[in-house]
């Protein structure tokens, strides 16, 4: 889908990171959790490529006057780190923006009442948001999120409001515990009964370190890839990543935008 | 009077003069959402070769100023999974696709075009020689006019299709390979394919493409593109198709009067995946606001 | 500690890398209420040549998509106005003068030669290349190996004063260029030029400059100049300065890492008067930030 | 002097046409009537450069309020016909510009009392205003102005408000006179006695018409010309017009924005 969405609020939630709440058409909100948009970040050609985002969260406004129309909405959750995002923090509400979404494949979400824990790495949260409200529909859901620094810890209240267990870790300790949060992603896997399911977003590193964990216990887990994109519906072929058993001879390249970008972490290829 | 906007090239009947560019529309079926193919004038595939190729590693893509970088390294599904998986929606499509292919010999570049003739479902072949020639020491088939007359010679014999040749910018001479081509039979050109450039990323003092070099496409070479089209309308007697940095319908026409029969239209559409069909859908509106009934009229009609 | 930016160039001892492009930076003077002349490397002349040049008619620029195209037409006040009317202000400067030059025939570029070197206000001279050969059809000297060797010898044999060549970025091999000047006796080589490129006027259906097609510059061109730098860099034993594109001391430091030794800033002057000094201002800053105590230690460090 | 600017105020005058008030250095309001400025849209290469403007009014604004700082200030009046000026009729006031200038070489007023003239058509009434402000400080000046229709007539009362006398004639009629601003132009030379000055600005055909009319008659006149520019400051040599005396042989281009914009017409090659 493409549409003209109109900026209803664009706040900074934490140093550098923003969120930004449009409108959507009326079919938008059954995005799937783990979908993403293409966002053209203005009319022209500077910057000349859509950039991507997660889908954070989606919803329908009802106003409070009887008779107005109730407004279908969806929010981005973003890091400013160059020249878009750092153009659309600047955006103010009325403004306009061009979206194409909800784009790819979004997070399988699994048999109720499993325990699901979602680990989230700073701007990695974006997409964990939307899946974590789905699933506390139907299981216990932990979360555990790291970051640098407490900065970079983002949103937490609103996924305790959910009911979700949050567990944070920073590199520097100035939030939670301080190291990495794979760590207590580990001492959580080896208390918990039962198989778990993981879900994972975040830095290559942290999502390489969770898929390694998840692969020795035998763990179904799902991780929302990145990667450098043109057109985000698998006719570019720039974000491709590759699977389980790509090699030059048998090539076999996934689109992480058309294929992903949620992919079981079991179908790629890992760094050891 | 509503205009006329069909051309013809090389024998292909096109409704109007606006193609998609290889390498930027998938097989077609990517952008059905955003594209009603029948409004365009022909697509064109994504590069085939005749065995499935893996591409480069990634990063493979970059934006530049008014630009992007691709080193995608022709990435396809060979031509064996083309006619068992592509070929069938080709049949329910009533638009001229074209088979945009490239060898590194040129006895690769032959079989291919003997295979793809023998497809009902194509309407035409573009042969893309911005490929090194494995055999000559890596040197690209599209920089030297012998190689390119050799390779498009091979071409010519192994189709009766029309056979469409696309032609490398990164040359000192466009119009002496737009003329070895002529001379070796083809029916028509496609010009321009991507200029070769560069990005590198300061922190990590590293290229940005795994590649280190990759193609340039986008507004910003279609100043570049115009020449070479206007350069080489002049002096060969061929049908054009005139490509790169096109975005809009006044883009397109541009072409036209420099000389195009026909445009292609390639990264536009990652920007705008509608944006063939709004280019093809501008320039019939323009045509009627400016009086022109017949776009044929346009091309070459440059006052220079 | 503050980093060190000098490097030297055939000779030639630059306070810091940055020098502006000829044709974009008039002869020193025009600039001097936005660029201290002594916070920069060195700045280049306008092109020079024996005669008065009128250059083309209007007009002689146009903007596209993040570029420009110029067609001036070498207009320039020709050598001997130079030395009565401009050289005297060169006295001034405590920042090297670098004479651009072009001619019609080899004879015109050793006259030249001959005649800038014997100012002892000239640091170094740059030959253009991209011009025609008068003599041999107009066939451009810069675009022929041969016909650049000869006139970068012809040159040499008229100066001891640094001899820089300026190559032009519209040829299908930069490095046989880049050997030929070298064989030829260049101590530096400088690129790039301008890319031809041409602007249409859809509703008056003309070319938009009255020369037709124009040198495309600016942001749109940097990839294209990367890639050039770093293919010559590595197959050319000759300090390098790169120019194409460069807006900041990001850009300009990404062609240093491509193998540049210094480099050039040209239509960046036009958008910021002051672009040149904030460049070499900002490398500066970025050196003292990212703890390189020597911008020579760049120099080429791309890891490709 | 390159400055920051900071809109004040951005008003539509006409249909297409825009009137912009913004803030400029102390020294600013010095500038010379027919100086112009270089305007930077945007800090993104699209458009790339910047773009030129006649300097339509300068002054200082003293607010109200005792002890408020005085702001110096500058106005454009500029008419929307490509990107560049669709985007600058895009900004709200308290948004930022790039500014250059004063540039260029302005008008020479002439001698006290000498009746003046001033010529303008269409959008080349915005370096006039200025102009005349000064002069009827010193003349008796009356206007001349022509446009093709009404809309195209712009701040006439502005130029009444100084005590300028003005013809209007417009191309359809609806406004004034119907036809071209010359033909009253002529008239009024005829009637008047003494050598009045001629000050024209506006397009190329109806300079090359006013200043045929001032050569025929020895009248002084003084064009301004627009130009494609790129530096504005004579270094690019994209904006030159041939002199009087050029050729090919005895090239004689002098640059619109350093030797001009304001040029004695006499010095310049006009069409028969
Ligand atoms: C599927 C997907 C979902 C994403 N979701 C989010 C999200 O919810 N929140 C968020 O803050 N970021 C997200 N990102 C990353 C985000 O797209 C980049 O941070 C953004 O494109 C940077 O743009 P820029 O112009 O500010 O940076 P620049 O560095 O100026 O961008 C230059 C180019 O590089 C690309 N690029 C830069 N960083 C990345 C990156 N990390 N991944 C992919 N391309 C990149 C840009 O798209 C652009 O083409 C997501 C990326 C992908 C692929
Ligand atoms: C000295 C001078 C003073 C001017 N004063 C005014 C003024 O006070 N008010 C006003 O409305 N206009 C004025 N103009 C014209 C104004 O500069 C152009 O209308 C404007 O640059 C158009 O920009 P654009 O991006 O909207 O149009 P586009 O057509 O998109 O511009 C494309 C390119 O062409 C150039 N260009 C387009 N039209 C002109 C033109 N007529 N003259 C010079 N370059 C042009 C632009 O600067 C730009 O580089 C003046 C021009 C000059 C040279
Ligand atoms: C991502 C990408 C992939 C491409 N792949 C091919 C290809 O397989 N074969 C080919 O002939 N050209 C290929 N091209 C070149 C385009 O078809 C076109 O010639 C070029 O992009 C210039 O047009 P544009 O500026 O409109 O994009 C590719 C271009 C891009 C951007
Ligand atoms: C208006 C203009 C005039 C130029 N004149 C000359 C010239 O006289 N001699 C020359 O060697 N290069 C000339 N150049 C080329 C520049 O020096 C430079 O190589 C080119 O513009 C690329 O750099 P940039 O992208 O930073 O502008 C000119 C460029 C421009 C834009
Ligand atoms: S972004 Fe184009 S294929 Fe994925
Ligand atoms: S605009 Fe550059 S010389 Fe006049």
């Amino acid at each position: 889908m493409q549409f003209k969405s109109m900026i209803i609020s664009n706040v900074e939630v934490s140093p550098g990171y923003w969120r930004m709440r449009m409108t959507a058409p009326s079919e938008f909100p059954a995005a799937q959790p783990g979908q993403f948009v293409m966002v053209r970040v203005n009319d022209a050609i500077d910057p000349l490529l859509r950039r991507p985002f997660g889908i954070f969260d989606v919803g329908v406004h009802t106003p409070a006057q009887t008779g107005a129309a109730s407004q279908p909405y969806l929010e981005m959750l973003y890091r400013v780190v160059g020249k878009g995002t750092g153009m659309l923090s600047a955006l103010h509400d009325t403004d306009l923006l061009d979206v194409l979404g909800p784009l790819g494949k979004g997070f399988q979400l699994g048999a109720p009442g499993e325990e699901k824990i979602i680990v989230g790495g700073g701007v990695g949260l974006a997409p964990l948001y939307l899946l974590a409200k789905e699933l506390v529909k139907q299981s216990p859901v932990r979360l555990f999120v790291g970051g640098r620094t407490r900065d970079d810890v983002l949103c937490i209240t609103e996924f305790e409001r959910l009911g979700v267990e949050c567990y944070v870790a920073t590199e520097d300790g100035s939030l939670g515990e301080c190291g990495l949060v794979t760590e207590a992603l580990i001492r959580r896997l080896a208390a918990c009964d039962g198989t778990p399911r993981i879900f994972a977003c975040g830095p290559h590193g942290m999502l390489n370190a969770v898929a390694g964990i998840a692969a020795q216990r035998n763990i179904p887990c799902q991780v929302s890839l990145e990667g450098y994109m043109a057109c985000g519906m698998g006719a570019c072929l720039g974000c491709v990543t590759p699977g389980h058993h790509h090699s030059n001879e048998t090539p076999d390249y996934r689109c992480v935008c058309a294929d992903g970008p949620v992919f079981d972490a079991a179908e790629l290829k890992w760094e050891a | 009077m509503k205009p006329d906007l069909s051309v013809s090239i090389a024998g292909l009947e096109l409704r109007n003069p606006v193609m998609t560019a290889s390498g930027t529309f998938g097989y077609g079926e990517e952008f059905a959402e955003y594209v009603d193919l029948a409004t365009i004038g022909a697509f064109v595939t994504k590069g085939l070769s005749l065995r499935p190729r893996a591409g480069n590693p990634t990063p493979r893509i970059v934006e530049t100023p008014g630009g992007m970088l691709n080193a995608i390294g022709l990435q396809n599904v060979g031509i064996d999974a083309f006619i068992e998986k592509k070929v069938p929606f080709l049949r329910s499509v009533a638009t001229p696709a074209i088979a945009n292919f490239f060898g590194n010999t040129i006895d690769e570049y032959a079989e291919l075009a003997r295979r793809l003739d023998a497809i009902p479902e194509i309407a035409g072949l573009e042969v893309n020689i911005s490929c090194p020639n494995v055999k000559q020491g890596g040197i690209v088939f599209g920089t030297d006019p012998q190689c390119a007359f050799q390779v498009v010679t091979a071409c010519r014999e192994a189709t009766i299709k029309p056979l469409i040749v696309k032609l490398s910018p990164n040359v000192t001479d466009i119009v002496s390979m737009a003329k070895a081509c002529a001379d070796a039979g083809a029916d028509a050109l496609s010009l321009i394919n991507t200029l070769t450039g560069m990005a590198i990323d300061l922190e990590r003092r590293r290229p940005v493409l795994a590649n280190i070099t990759g193609g340039l496409s986008g507004p910003a070479v279609k100043p570049v593109a115009l020449r070479m089209v206007w350069q080489v309308a002049r002096a060969v007697n061929l049908p054009i198709i005139g490509i790169g940095g096109i975005m809009n319908a006044r883009d397109a026409l541009e072409f036209i009067l420099a000389g195009a029969t026909a445009v292609q239209v390639g990264t536009a559409s990652f920007i705008n995946p509608g944006a063939a069909q709004e280019i093809a859908e501008g320039m019939e509106k323009w045509l009627a606001e400016n009086g022109v009934e017949d776009v044929k009229s346009l091309i070459g009609a440059l006052e220079a």
